[in-house]
């Protein structure tokens, strides 16, 4: 079995990634390594929804829900450890936690059922009905958050201290980039076997043909509904650990702002590509810190950046490097 | 009292759904002719109200500034038109938002390089200042009436333009089959231009009235985008008629919402938590409506021919 | 043993930042300078910056970077990281904003380092989450509402009250309330960064109040008044210094003289300190000094001070140096409350005309040695 | 013209009608195919032969009437439940996933038969269960040779075939062929007419086709159908000598 040449860049682009914060520190840049987490963490994010937009063709402007779900959950559950004040559900009480294994979870849970009742009404539609509706429903949980004032509102919540990790001082930068980044490549394998599995090929079959789908007996819908969910939890997921990060979660993380971000970086490091958004958040962030740093006006040249890729590369960085994609 | 006040509030959302109309048509117009999904549209909002208060401080003059904001407005968009949307027309809807979606970065930031970040003042003309009596025996701002003075004239225009002129007709021929009308020997690419700067006008139009009640500012127009893109997610995308429609239906759920709502939770509650749970469902409530609307009608009210 | 590794740490820290004769101290200011909102941030740098140059050589050994947060959380968390990891400030300062102060404040304070604030005052970390190392030296957000609420109670019947829907809307309704009491003649929440009012405006006609207090930072303000103004409502309107103060007094123009608005700083306010920062400010900017300039020039007169009694190596001295607020407020008299707070008088003023340019002028006190209601909540010891 | 279903029939249509606003695409439509037959569907362009099989395989829903396939009723099944019943379709214009190889388009249809599409773990490319009955399919339409290419670069006869072997992976209890001779070469046609042949055996086959030839050497009954109705059903030659077939449909002057 020969390798091919973009399993070579993605392993190039996975070990750069690690690289990065030892290189940091190494050069006694320690701030490196948050970006560093962040890179990991927005890939992340976007290895979610290339599930439902490289891999299912369904091109979602909401997933900034489920990256917010899930930073609330982390934030919530958070708070209310700290405060020790149990959840009340009328017939029964459930505590906060501020260990990361049982936020995740639960944001894995919250961001699924999220884009289990979203993805329900919109996949009922395709193509600009989807992408629009997308984007309202996730403007609806971006009001709801900023209107809804038991936990913080339009002021965010804080963390007050990052949330624990079994066995790991995740207040030290390093511990938290390797969390991620564990996290992020986990994801990545995730989806390499969801793509490889039935399932995927049903999924990329429907993005393809819909009707072929269909008339070979696999219902297009119900497949793109499990697609859709499983985004959203990876998205959620991504969320949890931004939250986390920064310690601080705001209805800034449901902005359509970040929808369109999110889609960018898939765009940058190219369609439907395994470390696509991994490379599209490398650069990113890469381009927001330099250009960030060299001008107030950096937004101006991301979009003249945007909008050369959109038009004239549309591999992405991927592409430009590994040539066409292949499909088996 | 109480009458007055309903009809002051039924008044309030034909202004703000008018208003949306004028956007929404744009949109509608733009992908039913087109295929093409815009969400700079917002942008073009922008520059209408930025070219409107800039123009009105330099003469003095609102009338001039709304001439300008139709003309900047316009121009804009043609040449966005020309230098890229042209480009996007045979892309899927992906590379659509992308492009449009980098189209927002550059117009945001490029405008608040040229007017700076403090949001510029523009007053109403003086003729269309005060308030007039209505039904009930209160009163109503003119120039809130005028606004949807201006919204029913554009409707009627938009529906003449269409079903009575050869630039209707083309537009027709051009929403039901693209071929046919290259084979006619109408000129593809001027009339898509054209359409385009039309739908511009229309959001510039609108910026510049509204700039006028609110502040003009940077990223005045996302907003408004959202919610004109409701509109003509419930209206049926590609439907004139499903925008107005729609407009007015989101400018009447709205304002009665956030009218209505709090009184309603008030019978429940005390009254400071009511304002809060209802002023946050409000908030939504365009939003549920749409997905009523969609969960019985996947194709909005008013399904043009083709999606 | 304890007291021996102290010792040791703070020597590696001298190693580190190289030894000085007078002690540096490296500040990290946060604040808005793009956006919406960068009029408020630019007036607090620049109040800033003044005191510093006011102060001369016994501000010489003070560093100051300065960065740009666009009134984004994330990005202001981001800038704090960066600030305290790599530039190792020794005190945060400069945020306006509430929910920035939130994500940016308790990380920083646990962290070691000092936070002052120059606007910001969130209830929560008055109360609950008050630390010795944070210091507010402008206000708790609830004191100009009170004020109004004090004012309202003494002067008006029915008074009608609006605020976003949001915590410091909230907060700001109830601080009206502590003082005014519950009995209002409406009570309507808002949209955040809602830009047409007509709706509430009507409903403030039908509602029969004989005064409408509202707190609408910002370009919410901005259009509200103009709006209000257009519609032929003529029912006088109240609230907070913030909506009412220097920087956004010209983009409402005329549609604010006459409003009674709170606040605990006004230019006429008549001592020395005051008159010399008035004075040095528009000498060197041009233009008059907002609220917020005022604040942050304290601000940094205050680190001034407590520079001159102890090393910022030394947290614990420099902490009751802080803490005994010996400097010329601009307010008059200024002193810390037990969660490190102010104790200070809040003033009523009216927006005048003064020669073609709005401005406020003070007509009433309504508090002397103003304290916050969250003080009990706050456990530091 | 309305004939009985027999007890044998497999798939049988009582009484469709489709209208799109004043055009009546179906028209009282009754037909049945039977255990190991090939039923032709001839008739003119715009005749609704497609739209009859659209309302068939369920991508559109008739006005009225009933669909019974396998004894049941269908009628209110979607286009993948009747496909997993066995309704297996081919399209008049190729309807493939382009991206994918033709193995991959025919081990979709494998997977479908076997049931769940919902795993997500184990690869498809090395799961010999999806792989060894895609390779028997393409082998049987000849298209072995060209299992690793895209679908998009196969030629117009090629897809033609491919959509054939998708049919015969689903199992289908009965095949819906959409012209599936359009644009294939003469020997083609001989080589596909060899085949269905031979196919009728395992599930009987509707077949829509325009070429004649094939119609005439394949088919045991004929359906013609004009304007939306069944004009004529019969064995070939009694299709041949129908005067009003020959009337309408073969420009018959007599």
């Amino acid at each position: 079995m020969t390798i091919s040449r973009e399993t070579v860049i993605n392993l190039a682009l996975a070990l750069l990634l690690l690289a990065i914060p030892y290189a940091a520190i190494q050069l006694g840049n320690p701030f490196y390594v948050t970006l560093a987490t962040r890179m990991a963490i927005l890939g992340l994010a976007a290895v979610g929804l290339n599930i439902a937009l490289g891999l299912g063709g369904l091109v979602s402007f909401g997933h900034a829900a489920f990256f917010g779900v899930g930073g609330y959950v982390a934030g919530i559950l958070a708070s209310h450890a700290m405060s020790m004040q149990p959840f009340n559900f009328g017939l029964f009480t459930l505590s906060g936690s501020n260990q990361m294994p049982v936020i995740w979870l639960v944001a894995l849970v919250a961001g699924g059922l999220l884009a289990a009742a979203i993805g329900a009404i919109s996949l009922r539609t395709s193509g600009v009905y989807f992408i629009m509706i997308t984007l309202a429903f996730a403007q609806m949980t971006y009001y709801f958050a900023i209107s809804w004032p038991a936990y913080g509102g339009e002021d965010g919540l804080s963390i007050l201290i990052r949330n624990q990790f079994p066995g790991v001082n995740t207040m030290v930068p390093l511990n938290y980039f390797l969390i991620c980044y564990a996290v992020l490549i986990a994801a990545i394998l995730v989806s390499m076997l969801i793509r490889d599995s039935r399932f995927g090929a049903a999924l990329q079959a429907s993005r393809q043909n819909e009707v072929r789908v269909a008339s070979v007996g696999i219902a297009p819908f119900r497949i793109r509904l499990a697609a859709f969910v499983i985004s959203g939890m990876m998205t959620a997921l991504a969320g949890a650990l931004y939250a986390d990060l920064n310690r601080f979660v705001s209805p800034s993380m449901l902005s359509w702002h970040m929808s369109g971000e999110f889609i960018v970086l898939i765009i940058l490091g190219g369609v439907g590509r395994l470390y696509g958004p991994v490379a599209g958040a490398m650069l990113f962030v890469m381009f927001e810190f330099l250009l960030g740093g060299m001008t107030e006006r950096w937004q101006f040249f991301l979009g003249l950046v945007l909008l050369g890729v959109v038009l004239f590369a549309r591999g992405g960085l991927i592409g430009l490097l590994a040539g066409r994609a292949r499909h088996g | 009292m109480q009458t007055a006040l309903f009809i002051e509030q039924i008044l309030n959302g034909l202004q703000l759904g008018v208003m949306l109309f004028l956007m929404a048509a744009g949109l509608t117009l733009i992908f039913g002719v087109m295929g093409l999904i815009n969400l700079a549209h917002g942008s073009l909002y922008m520059v209408g109200a930025f070219a409107c208060a800039a123009v009105a401080a330099a003469t003095g003059s609102f009338w001039l500034g709304l001439a300008a904001s139709l003309a900047a407005a316009a121009a804009a968009g043609a040449i966005m038109e020309i230098l890229v949307i042209r480009r996007l027309y045979e892309r899927d809807h992906l590379d659509q938002v992308l492009a449009t979606f980098a189209l927002i970065l550059i117009f945001s930031e490029g405008t608040r390089w040229l007017f700076g970040s403090f949001p510029l003042y523009l007053d109403i003309p003086k003729l269309l200042q005060g308030t007039v009596p209505i039904p009930g025996g209160s009163r109503y701002q003119l120039y809130r009436l005028a606004i949807i003075g201006v919204g029913v004239a554009v409707a009627v225009g938009l529906f003449l333009l269409i079903s009575k002129t050869r630039l209707g007709m083309r537009i027709r021929a051009g929403e039901s089959d693209r071929e046919m009308i290259g084979a006619l020997g109408v000129d593809i690419r001027t009339l898509y231009t054209v359409v385009f700067a039309l739908g511009a006008a229309l959001a510039g139009l609108a910026g510049a009235m509204v700039g006028a009640l609110q502040s003009v500012q940077v990223g005045m127009g996302e907003p408004v985008l959202i919610l004109a893109f409701v509109v003509i997610v419930i209206g049926g995308i590609g439907s004139i008629k499903g925008a107005l429609v729609g407009a007015l239906l989101v400018g009447l759920v709205d304002t009665m919402g956030r009218f209505l709502l709090p009184q309603l939770f008030g019978m429940l509650m005390p009254p400071s938590q009511a304002g809060l749970v209802g002023g946050a469902l409000a908030s939504m409530l365009i939003y549920i409506v749409m997905a009523f609307v969609l969960a019985m009608r996947p194709q909005g009210l008013f399904p043009a021919a083709k999606g | 043993m304890k007291k021996l590794i102290a010792a040791s740490i703070a020597a590696l820290a001298m190693g580190v930042s190289g030894i000085a004769s007078a002690e540096p101290i490296k500040i990290g200011m946060i604040t808005t300078l793009s956006g919406g909102g960068a009029g408020l941030g630019i007036d607090a740098r620049d109040g800033f910056m003044l005191a510093l140059k006011n102060a001369g050589d016994a501000a010489a050994e003070i560093e100051v970077v300065t960065e740009d947060d666009g009134q984004k959380p994330e990005l202001a968390v981001q800038i704090a990281d960066k600030m305290i990891q790599s530039d190792q400030v020794d005190i945060l300062t400069g945020i306006i904003w509430s929910n920035l102060a939130m994500a940016v404040v308790p990380s920083a304070v646990a962290q070691g380092k000092f936070y002052l604030s120059v606007n910001a005052g969130p209830s929560p970390l008055a109360g609950a989450l008050c630390n010795e190392n944070y210091f507010n030296v402008a206000y708790q957000n609830d004191n100009f509402h009170e004020a109004m609420g004090q004012y309202a109670s003494e002067n008006y019947e029915k008074t009608f009250i609006m605020a976003p829907n949001y915590p410091a809307g909230t907060d700001a309704l109830t601080g009206f309330k502590r003082f005014y009491g519950d009995d209002v003649a409406g009570e309507i929440y808002t949209q955040v960064g809602q830009t047409d009012y007509a709706a509430e405006i009507a409903q403030i006609r039908a509602s029969g109040a004989d005064s409408l207090f509202i707190f609408l930072p910002g370009g919410m303000g901005i259009a509200f008044m103009k709006q209000y103004a257009q519609s032929g409502v003529d029912i006088p309107v109240i609230g907070p210094g913030f909506s009412f103060s220097q920087d956004v007094l010209p983009a409402i123009g005329e549609a604010a003289l006459g409003v009674k608005n709170s606040s605990s700083w006004a230019k006429d306010l008549d001592n020395e300190a005051s008159k010399k920062f008035v004075e040095t400010f528009q000498a060197e900017y041009n233009r008059l000094p907002s609220i917020y300039a005022a604040q942050a020039y304290d601000t940094a007169n205050l680190i001034v001070s407590a520079a001159g009694k102890a090393s910022v190596k030394d947290a614990e001295a420099f902490r009751a140096a802080l803490k005994e607020a010996d400097f010329d407020s601009v307010r008059g008299k200024f002193s810390f409350n037990t969660n490190n707070h102010p104790i200070q008088d809040i003033y009523v003023t009216e927006v005048v005309d003064e020669g073609g340019v709005l401005t406020n002028h003070i007509i009433a006190t309504a508090f002397t040695d103003h304290k916050d209601a969250y003080a009990e909540q706050c456990q530091m010891q | 013209m309305v004939e009985s279903s027999g007890p044998d029939a497999v798939l049988s249509i009582r009484d469709l009608c489709k209208s799109f606003g004043a055009l009546k695409a179906t028209d009282h439509v009754s037909l049945d195919l039977r255990d190991g037959e090939i039923h032709a569907l001839i008739g003119p362009n715009g005749a609704g032969k497609s739209t009859l099989i659209h309302q068939i395989a369920g991508t559109l829903r008739p006005d009225a009437g009933e669909i019974d396939f396998l004894g049941q009723p269908v009628g209110h099944l979607g286009v993948a439940e009747r496909a997993r019943l066995g309704l297996g379709r081919s399209f008049q214009v190729s309807s493939l996933a382009p991206e994918f190889s033709a193995l991959r388009n025919v081990m979709l249809a494998v997977q479908s038969r076997q049931g769940s599409s919902f795993r997500f773990f184990r690869p498809v490319m090395r799961d010999a269960s999806l792989v060894d009955p895609a390779m028997a399919a393409l082998e049987r339409v000849g298209l072995k040779d060209r299992a690793r290419i895209p679908a998009a670069e196969l030629s117009h006869g090629e897809r033609r075939q491919l959509e054939i072997a998708i049919a015969l992976a689903l199992g289908s209890r009965a095949f819906l062929l959409d012209e599936p001779m359009a644009g294939m070469g003469p020997e083609g046609s001989r080589q596909l007419t060899g085949f269905l042949d031979r196919l009728r055996g395992e599930a009987p086959i509707l077949l829509i086709e325009h070429d004649m030839d094939a119609v005439f050497a394949l088919a045991d009954r004929v359906s013609v159908l004009v304007y939306g109705r069944v004009i004529a059903s019969g064995s070939v030659d009694e299709i041949r000598n129908d005067a009003e077939v020959r009337r309408a449909y073969l420009g018959d002057p007599a």
